[in-house]
């Protein structure tokens, strides 16, 4: 969402600290994920010096769609799985106005699997975060579409059925999908990186979060996290670019975000974790941009609806 | 009100006397795809600008296109005729024109014919080539010749030939011309409609169907012995002329609504194609959404970052909904939801009437959900009630749903064109800043009442949530807190009921029998009242608009009369039915909401028939159902 | 039944006499991953094999793991003891251990303490290294010091330390063996209980919380100058303990029900993971499906292919079902829904206890959709009516909703153990060939129950619809099928209600006041009413199971009492407050049903307070609305 | 669904003919794709000589989905954009049926998007068919997901707003999808061999039908039906093989159905219209097979029953 647009011609004097954005103490557990992408959402704002009231997350049910109590912005905390509903709602009466979606696997995967395939192709100007600790948190440990193969769930004790879905091939395969990222929460400034890039992104930017859930699944990406190798960055001048994070992160792969069936295949092959921007395409048709709407006063809209009128007079 | 006689057959000749009636029926049957619509459309605006009451609705089969020559596969229209404002389809009809017998047979199995009834029916079949349909010809001429119609072949096919090569498209315009003739309707206005109905098309279009028409009102003129004067009403108040559906796709645009969400879904979806063509150039934005739910949520977003929004759906579509509906209650978005009802349960009747989503409407959702729910009973109140809906919406911070159905979606009739005023729209979303320590939900504690706070507006930074919260939309499990904001919650509706004023009553304000209804029967129920009254009965009728909350008064009403009995088109068990008793049968949705809420004995006539109620019907229920009466229906 | 007194500090020593109560409640809270539920759970299960009558119920937060030492985020658990069967979770506590000081607000905040409670208190916190936690402390203490609570500084920690180096793990086990010293509970059982809740860790682990348990015995008999003794209930009924979702689960194994559909959703889950573990072994199926939807589509499908199958869910899930349900009934596949009720609106209050769904379960189906709802009342129940609403779901070829709640879902108590029939399940789905000429829907003229044909079955192929339809499941739009197949789905219900039998008063006949309830109240409300009765109060209770349809002489029940009052957990517009009148008060679900059904104007006496109703509070509105007293509340 | 085994042990005299199969005059218009849709089918189980009572076709709402009404198998005319998840019902409690899904555009891919995303992962064995008209049917000419961008419908007069949502793209990016295919109503030859080849898959077989809605959408086809060189036939061994099509359909293009990013680059491009099997792998885990439920008699049940009380006994 190319704010710089949107603010042109205002003109207002405050500057914001990141305190400015940061609500009451979150009450996610302690060493929950979602307290980074909290902070690394509060540090874009902070970056970009959103105001605070023209600026509205929305979010779903879970854990993770707490997430606007946490802000002082706008927040819309909604239902399980219609968050994307919402907030294409709030974009296509307000353009004006910065809209964040924060989604958990279930809410986004599972229950809102259609109104997600169908946001992807409508690609109004937003930015959908996928907070994916594959499991349901709040209802307190059930499988969830991106569940590893026999990962035990208190509803699959025996382990999860099937393989997993993969969100970011799913999305790819969406026609007119604009933005399509990965990021995890334990790598700060990857996260912010990608944030930034969504955020900027004009379209619809969908970006998946690999989020650690210690209460329930402490053990999923414990690997991960110890071993950075495990850990493929995409890397590419157009693409999403951290200084410095091939120090940690060797192994690194170049892959050009215009690509989409390179973007599929990295995406689909699941034995490497891959960070970065799959695929960006800004001149995708953005739904809310496609019909010209006219602008009238009450009057003048009276007056129109009066000659209508005469088409059906007696 | 009395029902016309057809007069006797006079000597064929171009001076036949026309019968004065005040009241008749005429219905355009035929294969769908022949153009039987459009033909009964025109005739209809024709009698209307010649100053008829007029109410017209079409006959529309299951299947868009079934297989030609099946009863099952009639369409059509019907056209109802007065000499004072007609209010609703009436009862049967008195004059038939058929493209076909099978289409015919098809009204005839549903007893939509008068017992008298004209038959005008286009004869090529009685010599077509396919011997199965020559046969189908005989036996339906075996079956109508024991009827007491009057049965007149026209050689549709064969006079159509004499000016187009392919007459399927050309009879509706030759029987428009007949029709023409026979209720001496102003043939230049009919042309003028003609031409401003293909203006789209080519001239030569236009051309030929003047043709047809001219050849079919020269046809009748020769050879038919029986015309019919239906007076006009004199009067020059200024009309439009639209069904319920058109009627609410403009009225959204006079509440000054601004987005529509919508999933398809019929009768409603004509609403939003009204809406697809016109909404944006005045400022409006029809969103057609994956499926129902989207589109309510689409709608609260909308509503939640600025105006009022709406979304327009049928039972099915209403059902769906049903969760977003809790959130909206819950977090004080407004919203104006537009139910046009359908037959159920499930898929049920998709193109029939039935008024059986009320107590879903009211009472369908999960938790403690006070909302408003209104039924416009006019298509002249399908217009207005936007307006209405938004404001209340707003005002109380919830949701309003207007119920309409099928009978009002479809039917076509002339009213007053409103005097347009633009305080009906709200003005442009609140920005100011919001003073500091001001509350999201400063609910007023003897109203419940409080003002919303919209993104864009400094200070007043919130996030709202469907789950229990305090004034400051803080999540708060609290037992006072959630007892206190339930209250609130609930205290709107008592102050919207607190400002409403006690219906009115039809007829007597007190005597035998009571008949109450609400939306799109009340022109039926009041057409049947009056006949009955004439009579001498002692009988009244009361019409509600307001569900949820019901208006003041009721129960002084009901005390008023020795019974009273709501008329419904919804499911009611029959008294007498084997296993039902008084304790379990399961009565009309409005009766049974009244019963709670006024602890009145009401009894229901209800039906569903897939169709309006006709007058005569609700006419043999009041007299069945006098309190005096024996043998209630 | 006489509320407890704590007997006054006699010297410290081994030999304190207990004082003998006939019914007392405890409390263990900490801060969440603390372990005093399974504290409480063990001490309730000795308690119950000891012969007490047992309720115990979870103290949950609403987050998984709120941050540490917030009085919002106390974790625990309540266990209430009697000497006779304990049939909810009673009034107010009257021990409390608390591991630390802010969970123990957190209750006292909620009035959850009896004005005499005895407190005991980790008290590590006073001399916390961080100051604001000995800040803290000092508060509290401070607060508590203006009560007439009996706090009890106890050493967990210190104590703990000398056995565990990490007495997070280990306080539970030290309490529980506190508490075995004050009830004089069996040791041995306690340890017994402990491997068994620890069988799966290693033996270790046993072992240290054995020595933990003695600690702790030994501390409070070194320590504490209070015991209690509550008389064992004589009887050699065996029986069996569990959670009301626990009940449900094996209960629908023993229905014979194959198939159970679901989306997770509190409260309703833990029947799912309880199933989830076990079904299978038992040849059932549990699918997550990937939304509530989909669940009952699923279940729907399955009921369709042969056995009836089932759905779990609450408020919202039901919400979402809504569509799905009203196909279920026009096509008339047996389906039987869990609906496990929590506050409400919208996500409401996810982990409360509330009955706000009744209405929308019983009309929330848009059209005329006739089905069975029914509600346990007991946790006994729970178990027993998921045959009666498989049986009933097949006999009529309908839904059956099964409306259970919070309060149920996490109440543990004893009951009788089952003795278990194989008749209570059903056979295989019949696969035999259908007779020449048989329809898939012979309605019973008199009855509307008709024969299902199931895939397999030769002869018996048709395609089930939503669309009305005739005998043969053939679309059908004419009206007098619609108005027959309408009649006959609805007229099952009478028969239903035709079978049951009105249901038993609790105590006279006949008098001043009646109060009715449904679902979980019924052991609150009884117990209030046997207090009311204790005083010589004139006051009976009626509780229902069946809600649609209701059971028969209920009005002759109501007649025989000068004020009959629901007493339930739902929302009511409250007499006197601001705008509210008789006329437009909104009521209390079951009160406003059985006003339209019965026409007697029945009052109603609810709260939604996201808690269990206590007896106590419902003995004040019985004394506050006798039809003589004043003030009624 | 491999019928053969299912069939194995059963002793049945009866053979099967075509109008064994064949219900009531379909109320479809006159020139609607789905006569031949219908026609194809009963060819089908002609062919495979299946059991009318063991057969159940579930379908939606829709023109297309009153499909089992015109046939003589069991059926089940469900509800809008629920279909799947009925069949996955019947499939879950009845693998011995053989189960047939229809479905509209707007029914699978509009509403029903959610499901048929997770059909597609479940991967239980049935055989779904989406009749796209790329249009609203029933309901008279609105604008469906598959419509092409620009094409006016009455719900957008003025044409499509955005690019048409590509099924088989999405249906390729679901993980565990297993078969996949696109067949023309109006090429009968192939459209037979595309569903004697889903039948025959073992797993969820999806397959888009083209189909022309000559009432609404009459331009839609009509020049791949008139010039067969703007179709292009996916030929292979191993892929859907047809007779003599290539003497009309000259331009093919050989592809391994095994060979997903082909699969996906071919789906991709909609410059032409492809006919053939996209994607195969019968070796993806099959849902209804992933779990072991015992079978008892309802004593045995009882007696197990009354074990698992011990563990609760007071
Ligand atoms: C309609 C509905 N269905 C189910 C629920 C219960 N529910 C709340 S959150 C949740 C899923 C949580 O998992 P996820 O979306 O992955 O979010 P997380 O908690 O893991 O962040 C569910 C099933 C609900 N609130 N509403
Ligand atoms: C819940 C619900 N929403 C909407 C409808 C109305 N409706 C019936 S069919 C249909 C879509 C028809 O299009 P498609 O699925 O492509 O099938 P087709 O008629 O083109 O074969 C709709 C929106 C409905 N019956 N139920
Ligand atoms: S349960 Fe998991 S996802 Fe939820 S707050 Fe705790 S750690 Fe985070
Ligand atoms: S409207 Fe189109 S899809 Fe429907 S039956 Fe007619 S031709 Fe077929
Ligand atoms: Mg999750
Ligand atoms: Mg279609």
């Amino acid at each position: 969402m190319s704010c710089s647009l949107l603010h042109a011609g205002h003109e207002d004097e405050r500057t914001f600290e990141m305190g400015d954005y940061q609500g009451p103490v979150a009450r996610w557990c302690s060493g929950c994920g979602d307290h980074s992408v909290l902070a690394a959402a509060q540090r874009l704002l902070t970056d970009e010096q959103l105001k605070p009231e023209d600026t509205v997350f929305v979010s779903g049910i879970g854990c993770s769609s707490r997430f606007p109590h946490y802000m002082t912005t706008y927040g819309f905390h909604g239902i399980h799985g219609r968050a994307l509903t919402i907030a294409t709602g709030v974009k296509l009466t307000r353009s004006d106005l910065d809209v964040f979606v924060v989604m958990g696997d279930g809410d986004c995967i599972s229950i809102g699997a259609g109104h997600w395939i169908h946001a992807v192709r409508y690609n109004v100007d937003m930015v959908a975060l996928l907070l994916d600790n594959n499991i349901y948190g709040l209802t307190k440990k059930q499988t969830s579409p991106t569940t590893p193969q026999g990962y035990k769930s208190n509803t699959q004790p025996r382990g999860s059925f099937l393989p997993p879905m993969n969100p970011l091939e799913a999305t790819l395969g969406v026609s007119n999908a604009s933005f399509v990222a990965q990021t995890a929460e334990w790598v700060p400034a990857h996260l912010f990186a990608t944030l930034q890039a969504a955020y900027r992104h004009k379209g619809f930017s969908f970006v998946r979060i690999l989020q650690r859930c210690p209460h329930f699944t402490s053990d999923m990406y414990e690997d991960a996290v110890k071993q950075p190798d495990l850990v493929e960055i995409l890397s590419h001048p157009e693409g999403i670019q951290v200084e410095g994070l091939d120090k940690i992160y060797k192994s690194q792969i170049r892959h050009d975000p215009t690509d989409l069936n390179g973007a599929r295949e990295l995406a689909e092959d699941m034995n490497k974790i891959r960070l970065g921007l799959f695929f960006r395409d800004e001149s995708r048709p953005i739904y809310n941009e496609t019909r010209t709407i006219a602008k009238h006063t009450a009057r003048q809209k009276m007056d129109l609806l009066n000659e209508e009128f005469d088409s059906y007079a007696v | 009100m009395k029902l016309p006689t057809v007069g006797e057959a006079a000597p064929t000749s171009q001076d036949v006397s026309a019968k004065v009636v005040s009241d008749l029926s005429v219905e355009v049957v035929s294969d769908s795809g022949e153009g039987a619509q459009k033909c009964g459309q025109i005739f209809g605006s024709v009698s209307a600008k010649m100053g008829n009451g007029v109410w017209t609705v079409e006959i529309i089969p299951a299947e868009v296109e079934p297989p030609p020559r099946q009863p099952a596969g009639a369409s059509g229209i019907r056209i109802r005729l007065g000499d004072q404002e007609v209010t609703n389809w009436g009862d049967e009809t008195n004059v038939v024109v058929a493209f076909n017998e099978q289409a015919l047979m098809g009204r005839h199995h549903l007893n939509a014919l008068a017992p008298d009834a004209v038959v005008l029916v286009e004869n090529m079949w009685a010599t077509h080539p396919d011997p199965t349909i020559r046969k189908e010809w005989e036996d339906a001429m075996e079956v109508l010749s024991k009827t007491d119609y009057r049965v007149i072949e026209v050689p549709m096919e064969e006079q159509c030939l004499t000016v187009v090569d392919n007459p399927r498209r050309g009879k509706n315009m030759f029987v428009l011309g007949l029709l023409s003739w026979i209720f001496q309707r102003d043939v230049d206005r009919a042309k003028e409609q003609i031409a401003h109905a293909f203006r789209t098309k080519k001239p030569e279009i236009t051309e030929r169907n003047h043709e047809l028409l001219d050849l079919g009102f020269d046809w009748a003129a020769a050879n038919l012995d029986f015309r019919y004067e239906i007076p006009a009403i004199t009067s020059d108040v200024p009309k439009i002329v639209m069904n319920g559906n058109e009627a609410i796709a403009l009225g959204s645009v006079a509440a000054g609504l601004e987005l529509a969400a919508m999933y398809p879904i019929t009768p409603a979806t004509s609403v939003s194609h009204m809406l697809g063509d016109v909404f944006e150039k005045f400022g409006g934005t029809l969103h057609q959404a994956e499926d129902e739910i989207a589109a309510a949520g689409v709608a609260i977003g909308s509503s939640y970052a600025g105006k009022c929004a709406f979304t327009i759906t049928s039972g099915p579509g209403l059902a769906l909904k049903t969760e977003f509906l809790g959130l909206a209650i819950m977090a004080e978005i407004p919203l104006v939801l537009v139910d046009v009802q359908r037959g159920g349960p499930s898929t049920g009747l998709p193109t029939k009437v039935e008024q059986s989503d009320l107590l879903a409407a009211v009472f369908g959702q999960p938790g403690d959900a006070p909302h408003v729910v209104m039924a416009p009973a006019t298509i002249e109140e399908c217009f207005h009630i936007m307006t209405t809906a938004r404001r209340i919406a707003e005002a109380l911070r919830t949701v309003v749903m207007v119920l309409s159905d099928a009978n009002l979606a479809t039917g076509v009739a002339p009213f007053p064109r409103p005097e347009l005023s633009a305080e009906w729209q709200s003005g442009p979303p609140d920005q100011r800043p919001i003073p500091e320590g001001a509350n999201p939900y400063a609910w007023d504690e003897k109203t419940g009442l409080s003002r919303r706070f919209i993104p864009g507006q400094p200070g007043g930074e919130h996030t709202v949530t469907g789950l229990a919260h305090d004034q400051r939309s803080k999540v708060a499990y609290d037992s006072v807190i959630n007892e206190h904001s339930s209250n609130m919650r609930s205290r709107k509706l008592a102050v919207l009921q607190s400002t409403l004023l006690p219906p009115q009553v039809r007829g007597d304000e007190e005597g035998d029998l009571l008949i109450v209804g609400w939306g799109s029967t009340k022109g039926a129920i009041e057409e049947a009242v009056d006949r009955a009254r004439a009579q001498g009965l002692s009988v009244s009728s009361l019409h509600l608009t307001f569900l949820s909350p019901l208006a003041p008064g009721l129960k002084e009403i009901f005390q008023r009369f020795r019974k009273v009995m709501t008329v419904e088109i919804n499911y009611s068990d029959k008294k007498g039915d084997p296993f039902i008793t008084d304790e379990n049968r399961r009565r009309g949705q409005l009766a049974w909401m009244l019963r709670a809420s006024t602890l009145v004995d009401i009894d229901c006539w209800t039906r569903v028939l897939g169709e309006p109620l006709r007058p005569s019907k609700i006419l043999e229920a009041i007299e069945g159902n006098m309190p005096n009466g024996e043998n209630e229906l």
